[in-house]
């Protein structure tokens, strides 16, 4: 109860008093020590619920079971990283004259509430205030997305809010049918919007209502996780943004968004038993990690690059979950973390190679190793983990979606085979020069934070070959209530 | 309709005003034109969730009615009027192609709407059920007028039309969402027009007007 | 391993040592008769050995140890081969070391090492003989193995002895695929033998050269030895020929009756195959370079097509 | 499923063996650049786990197998680990050869501006771990993980120079290949586990595949392990990556990482896939010596040594693949004798091969140390000043070229005794094409002789062509002995085929059914596969002999004639002014292959003309099947990637569009 209220009440007050104290010497402390307070809340919660299970709280408003604690924490821990990242970064950006302080305080005040509202999307329980919290994070992170208030990031915070604020309106529509379809069931103050009682009732639901309501429910949220093609905001929202918010919107954003999807997939499922959700899942899936791979190979900014590349990986785990089944769920789920963790982390690297060699375009950033070995390896395992190439965790799940496809969905492994051999030759081929060769880049005022960069890819890397107990049975519960 | 209580009659008249009012938006060229009609819009809501409140007895959506007054009736209006005031493009005018085409497509696009709601209302238990299609048609309009528009205020008045759509959904199709949610929504809509308020000054500050022909700077080469 | 198999092996080896040069000497005899001309004696590629052992051998600056080591692997090699090759009788002991294709291996060794050698001392004809040599090589080979490989299908063994047994002793009638054989074998024994029309054994212009440009920079004992070689090289080809294609006439097993009257007969036998070298040589002309590998592959394809021939018809 | 057998030693020594290589590799990258520690502690040590290694390996071929598993991996899929005779003998040659490799490796390193010698000893001993790794790995998780794992640290080691921009392309193509194989293998274990979702080894034994699965399984097999290995027409990487590497690691590459292909191939082939159909083998074989003929025809068309020895792999990969097929094909057809003899020759070849290509390699790689030049037109006579390495890479060559009394000539000997054996098979299409492949790959041995002439005769033969050869300097005394230590094993090898061969005896069975050798023919001195009727091989004796006739015919001469030598300039037909610049090039040397194979290449030719003041001739060779194949490949992503971009174009009212479409597409769908 405590620990639910802590992981919410911490960004939420840390945002109101960045907001308040404006930017100071000791703000980017703040929004650590928040942060870093919300992971520990996290944490907490998250150990409480794997010892004595899912939790309701607050007449039913908060719901916390295996499946979103796991992303909570996940949540925690990422903002809590980017936020130390953000640290030195976002005063080298100052130094560099791209920052006046109001846009700081801005910056960080956006930060916590943007972590509040994804906190808050995961919590609750109520499907409107999903959708609220949703929204929310939108508006944060158009603010945050057009920081700079240069004419490119201007543009992209514009494309991100009007398609991502139209698509989410599509999701209010779909929210408003399953409403509409659970109030006969459960009346209108009978907690019809409550997922704990929707779930209880899924099998009474009218399955023809539930059925658009899931398509407005996908158009809508799947905008904000990018499924093709619905995408076109992301690739723009996270070049033109700061680098730590291209790492949370990667990172965290988009999972948050897949996991609304799929709360709303459980609920269609359990009306519809066709394979209806299933396979608009996998064929949006599909479609995103086949369109993202070849867009990927026309890159020349490196963000846009690993956005496109972010893309596919949610086609990846929205196929997983589209397939089902234990193994392809934990996959799925698995592959939500490392992806998480691995992309945050070559954002990371990825932002300071470009401060290092002034500009995001890949032509001008050449031999990263030779000056700055820690930035240059970084960049260059995080490409080869997000890649899929083991000992990293992402191959883990990779391998477990392969498999699996190869099994029971034989027709779309030629897909996946040509995607992924071609998004690894258009990212590869773009990474290899910017790691090796002659250098082109300068020294950075400040040292960089690579900590967190290591601290993600060593995960990532037990990840691939140890997954602790405790963790694997989460993910087996997660996976189970998935479906 | 002759069988049904009066409110649901009214109802009924004043989703036909919605829709027309979607199509009048639809094929509205000015700027200060497109905020009456979506103020007048915002009035129909207005009344649409009092009578809703007033023949079902629910309570709650008084407050959705007062709400969407305040919000959509005044504030927001107000808002966009200042802007334009403040941004000096009261003059301007949408140089929108062939609009007999897009009330073409508008046409077809209700007649789906209605085949779509069909179904579903059939299974409603409100009254007023009927009303779904409208909503869904509305919806759908609005999305087709922020599609035609190349100007941000009207793409962004369109945006907030689509918001009353939603709304007339979730009053007469449902009688209302929780509360919770509907201050939710209503303060999510808000703060997203103040912060889109800012965002009109920044784009005319950086490109000197507010046509979004300058805002296709990002893409992939050729 | 009996005592008259050993006895038996070590006759036949001593018979392709002192036989090879004579075969020499006859085929030149016969070509110049052919040629009309003055024909050089008998015996005289025994003076010649002879005489080049006794010289002092003049070795180029530039060379190293294994071009002085060349002639003796190259003859041990060809010694190696005229001991597995049935020429009088089939009771060879040694054969069960190193079967058909091991033959054709060792011929290999002895070119690889006669190649190499050529190229040693660095001089242009030197390297432009071994690359001439290995070229007619690589399409050789095969030929000589596929030829091999006919034999050994029909008899169900790769060893010599037990090819030679099997084809001395079947019924009398047409093997269509030996036909093939035989002239792909031919073929592959003069260009390996460097005759006309691959080489010219007598010619010493630069431009046609192939096995002389190799030993260009040999003299005395290396030289006697790798003409030596080239003579046993010529015999052993001349045996596998007549062991594969007119067998009829080896003694079975140490019969040292039958050794006996094989010896005549065998004599004779060369004695007819040099004077058809001769012939072919006499009637031939020699090709381009670059017209050896149409030569050698059709005698490739004639192989692969016996064996094929063989499938088809005859199993 | 079987009983678990437990673990025996030699299974504990082979993870303590992939342990000490780990714990080594970090030492290394926790001194990332003290040279002299790195190479005079930590490759020694290096050598000698891989010493141990291999010793432990020999031991355990005989051994029943033995499993464990570890507490890593997967929740539901924790690490298998199994030694079995097939792990134990790719062991065996993983561990000698990069024993010889690790020695040799001692005095090679230097600090150059590429990466730090610490993390290029890390890198070194994390592949060879992850080798042994993928050789011990009993799941397809730990399988996957120690194959990738073993790509990605050679890509590392690939583009240690990676200033360079075509080691850093070569490096790229490398990893791109190895990756999709990599997916289509993961695909194969996919297939394999038939649905279970039990990815142990042991689960996909007893799986029933039914219907088409198993040819499936089979093909993806096939092309993923083809693309490692560098079986057409998956072999462009190879000529690139292999020279691109640094001397150690191109043998390592050549000599083992190769190998681990084959072995994947034979597990999936012979171990995990419930029966064969015949026509697999004959794709195998067709491809196999397709792969063999092309890749001699293009060693013999190139001017780089490395890039030869490159060629000369794909080869050999060819010859092993071939004799994988007609294993297959064999037992496809229940001829377990024969299917027993082709197996033997594909294990015994992959074992030569390891050695005298790392020995080949190595050699390249002291002379590259010793005059900075891998271009063959520039090298020439360093059998003077360098005996040791010249009469090492002598015996490797002479293996390489299959010649008996060597190594090379018994693994070519058995096959081409399986070869002959085909007519009993009962498919009369099969019957006939089996000779017509073998008459193919008679040709690519004599080829490879061709290739190994040129290879020797230029680099180490005839006049140095650059002056700067003279100073070049023999290798190193740890060089010397691994190099030594190779060659002596290409003898043994050719010596002693019989005992080996006992040796291999379990493997035989493991992947036949029977033995090769029939019981009771041959002895440890005679080879003979079925009967010594049949055929029979003896090479101690034949070494023997000729040895023997060498003696006896210097010391006949010396004493009937005498044995004094005179030092003169060459004859060369009396002409004078020879420079070394007359001695053919190694385009030259080439050119009668070029001419005659002139189809299979893709020639520019740069030609003088009579005006030139510095007349110039070039001529560059390029693969047809990259331009028949890769690029277009390529051009069609590319297109591809052009239409998807315009997804993109930048307009938000045609983004909005797509929204709108989507969302109208699945409302009628639905509805």
């Amino acid at each position: 109860m405590i620990e639910l209220g802590a992981v919410l009440a911490f960004p939420l007050a840390g945002g109101l008093v960045l907001a308040l104290v404006g930017e100071r010497r000791y703000a980017p402390a703040i929004n650590v020590a928040a942060s870093l307070l919300t992971f520990v809340a996290a944490a907490v919660l998250a150990l409480r619920v794997f010892e004595h299970g899912p939790l309701l709280a607050v007449e039913r408003q908060f719901f916390v079971d295996s499946f979103n604690v796991f992303l909570v924490a996940l949540t925690a821990f990422v903002g809590f990283t980017t936020a130390v990242f953000s640290r030195p970064y976002m005063r080298i950006e100052q130094e560099h004259g791209r920052l006046s302080p109001a846009r700081l305080r801005l910056y960080h005040a956006m930060y916590q509430l943007f972590n509040f509202t994804m906190l808050l999307a995961l919590l609750t329980n109520n499907v409107g205030i999903l959708w609220v919290a949703l929204e929310g994070a939108t508006l944060t992170t158009v603010l945050l997305v057009s920081l700079y208030r240069t004419p490119a990031s201007l543009e992209a915070a514009w494309k991100y809010f009007i398609l991502c604020g139209v698509g989410i309106a599509q999701a209010l529509f779909g929210t408003i049918l399953l409403f509409f379809a659970a109030e006969k069931l459960l009346g209108a103050e009978g907690g019809a919007l409550l997922w704990t009682e929707l779930d209880r009732v899924k099998a009474q639901l009218e399955p023809t209502v539930l059925s658009i309501a899931f398509v407005f429910l996908l158009v809508g949220y799947g905008t904000k996780v990018g499924l093709v093609p619905l995408h076109n905001w992301l690739p723009d929202a996270h070049a033109e943004g700061p680098t730590p918010v291209s790492a949370v919107l990667s990172g965290l954003l988009l999972n948050v968004a897949l996991y609304a999807v799929v709360r709303c997939k459980v609920l269609v499922e359990g009306a519809v038993p066709t394979m209806f959700a299933k396979s608009l899942l996998m064929g949006f899936g599909l479609a995103s990690v086949v369109v993202a791979a070849f867009l990927l190979s026309r890159q020349k900014d490196v963000k846009r690059l690993f956005a496109y590349s972010s893309i596919e990986h949610m086609g990846i785990i929205t196929f997983a979950f589209g397939m089902g089944g234990a193994i392809a769920n934990f996959a799925g789920l698995l592959h939500m973390t490392v992806h998480s963790l691995t992309k945050s982390a070559i954002f990371f690297a990825v932002g300071h190679a470009a401060q290092k060699a002034g500009t995001q375009s890949i032509d001008q950033i050449r031999g990263l190793v030779t000056q700055s070995p820690m930035i240059g390896w970084g960049l260059a395992l995080g490409t080869l983990a997000i890649l899929g190439m083991p000992p990293f965790g992402v191959f883990a799940s990779e391998f477990l979606i392969l498999t699996t496809a190869m099994r029971e969905q034989p027709w779309a492994t030629p897909f996946l085979l040509a995607a992924l051999g071609i998004a690894f030759a258009a990212v590869f081929s773009r990474v290899q020069p910017m790691v090796f060769g002659e250098t082109t880049v300068r020294r950075l005022p400040h040292r960089p934070a690579m900590m967190p960069v290591f601290v993600h890819l060593a995960l990532v890397l037990v990840l691939g070959l140890w997954i602790p107990p405790a963790l694997a049975a989460w993910y087996r519960e997660a996976a189970r209530l998935i479906g | 309709m002759a069988g049904l209580p009066l409110y649901a009659q009214l109802i009924n008249l004043l989703a036909a005003i919605l829709l027309l009012l979607a199509f009048a938006m639809l094929a509205q060229r000015r700027v200060l034109s497109l905020i009456d009609l979506f103020a007048a819009q915002g009035v129909a809501l207005t009344a649409s969730t009092a009578i809703v409140a007033w023949g079902t007895g629910q309570t709650h959506l008084w407050f959705s009615a007062a709400l969407t007054l305040v919000l959509k009736v005044f504030v927001l209006p107000w808002i966009l009027y200042r802007l334009i005031r403040r941004l000096d493009v009261r003059w301007d005018v949408e140089g929108m192609v062939n609009i007999p085409t897009t009330m073409l497509i508008g046409i077809v696009l209700v007649v789906f709407s209605f085949n779509l709601a069909y179904p579903i209302s059939q299974l409603a238990s409100t009254v007023t059920r009927s009303t779904l299609g409208i909503a869904i048609a509305c919806v759908m309009l609005s999305f087709l007028m922020m599609i035609t528009r190349r100007k941000a205020i009207p793409q962004v008045i369109g945006f907030l039309s689509m918001e009353n759509g939603l709304f007339f959904a979730a009053t007469s199709a449902t009688y209302g969402m929780p509360m919770v949610v509907e201050l939710g929504i209503a303060l999510d809509v808000l703060v997203g027009m103040v912060i889109l308020g800012v965002f009109f000054f920044q784009i005319r500050e950086q490109f000197d007007s507010l046509d979004l022909k300058h805002l296709e700077k990002l893409k992939e080469p050729e | 391993m009996t005592a008259s198999g050993f006895l038996s092996q070590l006759l036949q080896l001593a018979v392709a040592l002192a036989l090879a040069p004579l075969l020499v000497g006859w085929v030149n005899q016969c070509r110049a008769w052919l040629q009309n001309r003055g024909a050089p004696p008998l015996l005289l590629p025994y003076r010649t050995i002879h005489k080049l052992f006794s010289k002092d051998a003049v070795v180029a600056h530039g060379a190293s140890p294994l071009f002085r080591l060349t002639p003796y692997v190259v003859f041990g090699a060809m010694c190696c081969a005229a001991a597995i090759v049935p020429s009088l009788a089939t009771d060879l002991p040694f054969a069960r070391a190193a079967d058909a294709i091991a033959l054709v291996g060792l011929f290999a060794l002895a070119r690889m090492f006669i190649a190499l050698a050529a190229m040693d001392v660095g001089t242009a004809f030197g390297s432009l003989g071994a690359r001439r040599e290995m070229f007619v090589g690589f399409l050789a080979e095969p030929a000589l193995l596929m030829v091999l490989f006919t034999a050994s299908l029909i008899s169900g063994s790769t060893s010599l002895p037990t090819i030679v047994e099997t084809l001395a002793h079947r019924e009398l009638g047409i093997y269509p695929s030996l036909a093939f054989a035989g002239v792909a074998f031919t073929m592959v024994s003069l260009a390996e033998n460097a005759r006309i029309p691959v080489d010219n054994p007598a010619t010493h212009l630069e431009l046609t050269m192939i096995h002389e440009a190799m030993v260009l920079e040999y003299s005395a004992r290396h030289l006697a030895l790798l003409e030596w070689a080239a003579a046993l090289k010529l015999f052993n080809y001349s045996c596998i020929g007549l062991a594969l294609f007119l067998p009829a006439g080896i003694a079975e097993g140490s019969d040292w009756l039958g050794m006996a009257a094989a010896a005549p007969l065998l004599v004779a036998k060369l004695a007819a195959g040099g004077f058809a070298l001769a012939l072919i040589e006499t009637l031939s002309a020699k090709l381009r370079i670059f017209r050896a590998p149409e030569f050698l592959g059709t005698a490739f394809m004639l192989a692969v097509l016996a064996m094929l021939v063989h499938l088809l018809l005859e199993s | 499923m079987s009983a678990d057998p437990a673990p025996t030693f030699a299974l504990w020594a082979t993870l303590a063996a992939i342990g000490a290589w780990l714990v080594l590799g970090a030492i290394g990258l926790a001194a990332p650049r003290r040279l002299r520690f790195v190479s005079r502690v930590l490759f020694p040590l290096g050598c000698a786990v891989g010493a141990a290694l291999a010793a432990v390996a020999l031991a355990a071929l005989d051994d029943a197998p033995a499993t464990l598993v570890l507490p890593l991996g997967l929740p539901d899929l924790p690490f298998h680990v199994r030694l079995d005779a097939l792990s134990a003998f790719f062991l065996v040659i993983l561990g000698a050869a990069g024993c010889a490799i690790s020695l040799f490796s001692v005095g090679y390193f230097r600090s150059s501006d590429g990466t730090a010698p610490g993390l290029v000893c890390f890198l070194y001993h994390a592949f060879l771990a992850s080798m042994a790794a993928v050789l011990v790995a009993d799941d397809a998780y730990l399988f996957m993980v120690a194959w990738e794992s073993m790509a990605l640290s050679s890509y590392f080691l690939v583009t240690t120079e990676h200033r360079i921009p075509e080691i850093r392309r070569a490096g790229f193509l490398y990893l791109l290949i190895a990756h999709l194989g990599a997916i289509a293998i993961l695909l194969c274990f996919g297939v394999l586990q038939g649905g279970s979702g039990d990815y142990a080894f042991d689960a996909m034994r007893s799986a029933t595949l039914a219907g088409a699965w198993p040819s499936v399984a089979f093909f993806l097999a096939l092309f993923g392990f083809g693309a490692k290995a560098g079986l057409l027409p998956l072999h462009v990487w190879l000529p690139e990556a292999h020279p691109a590497a640094p001397s150690p690691v191109s043998a390592l590459m050549s000599g083992v990482m190769l190998k681990t292909a084959i072995y994947g191939l034979l597990r999936v082939g012979f171990d995990l896939l419930p029966f064969h159909a015949w026509w697999w083998g004959v794709v195998a074989l067709a491809l196999g010596l397709l792969t063999a003929l092309y890749g001699v025809v293009f060693a013999a068309a190139q001017t780089d040594m490395k890039r030869l020895l490159a060629y000369s792999s794909i080869e050999n990969i060819g010859i092993l693949v071939a004799g994988i097929g007609l294993a297959i094909l064999f037992s496809a057809y229940g001829m377990a004798p024969l299917a027993a003899i082709a197996a033997t020759a594909v294990c015994y070849h992959a074992l030569n091969h390891a050695l005298f290509k790392s020995l080949l390699f190595l050699a390249t790689g002291s002379v590259l140390h010793a005059t900075r030049e891998r271009s063959l037109g520039r090298l020439g006579g360093l059998i003077h000043r360098m005996p040791w390495v010249a009469g090492c890479a002598l015996v490797g060559t002479l293996a390489i070229a299959g010649l008996p009394p060597l190594n090379g000539f018994v693994s070519e000997w058995m096959l081409l005794q399986a070869f002959l054996f085909t007519p009993r098979l009962p498919q009369s299409f099969v019957n006939m094409l089996v000779p017509v492949l073998a008459a193919a790959l008679v040709l690519a041995a004599a080829l490879a002789a061709y290739v190994m002439v040129k290879f020797y005769g230029v680099v180490f033969l005839g006049q140095p062509r650059e002056p700067g050869l003279a100073n070049a300097h023999d290798a190193g005394r740890p060089e010397r002995v691994a190099l030594v230590a190779l060659a002596a094993g290409c003898v043994a090898l050719g010596v002693f085929p019989g005992p080996v061969i006992g040796l291999l005896e379990p493997l035989t069975v493991m992947l036949a059914g029977v033995p090769a050798l029939a019981p009771g023919q041959g002895s440890w001195l005679l080879l003979a596969p079925i009967s010594e009727q049949r055929a029979s091989y003896a090479p101690l004796v034949v070494l023997v002999v000729i040895a023997a006739v060498v003696l006896l015919a210097i010391a006949a001469v010396r004493r009937l004639w005498h044995g004094r030598v005179r030092r003169a300039p060459p004859w060369d037909c009396g002409f004078p002014l020879l420079t070394p610049r007359m001695q053919d090039t190694a385009e030259g040397f080439g050119q009668p292959i070029r001419q005659v194979f002139e189809p299979f290449f893709r020639m520019e030719r740069e030609l003088p003309t009579p005006f030139d003041a510095a007349p110039r001739y070039s001529v560059t060779i390029g693969d047809r099947l990259w331009h028949a194949l890769y690029l277009p490949v390529a051009r069609a992503a590319e297109a591809a990637a052009r239409v998807v971009g315009r997804l993109q174009q930048g307009r938000i009212s045609v983004y909005l569009v797509y929204s709108f479409l989507t969302l109208l597409a699945l409302l009628f769908f639905v509805r």
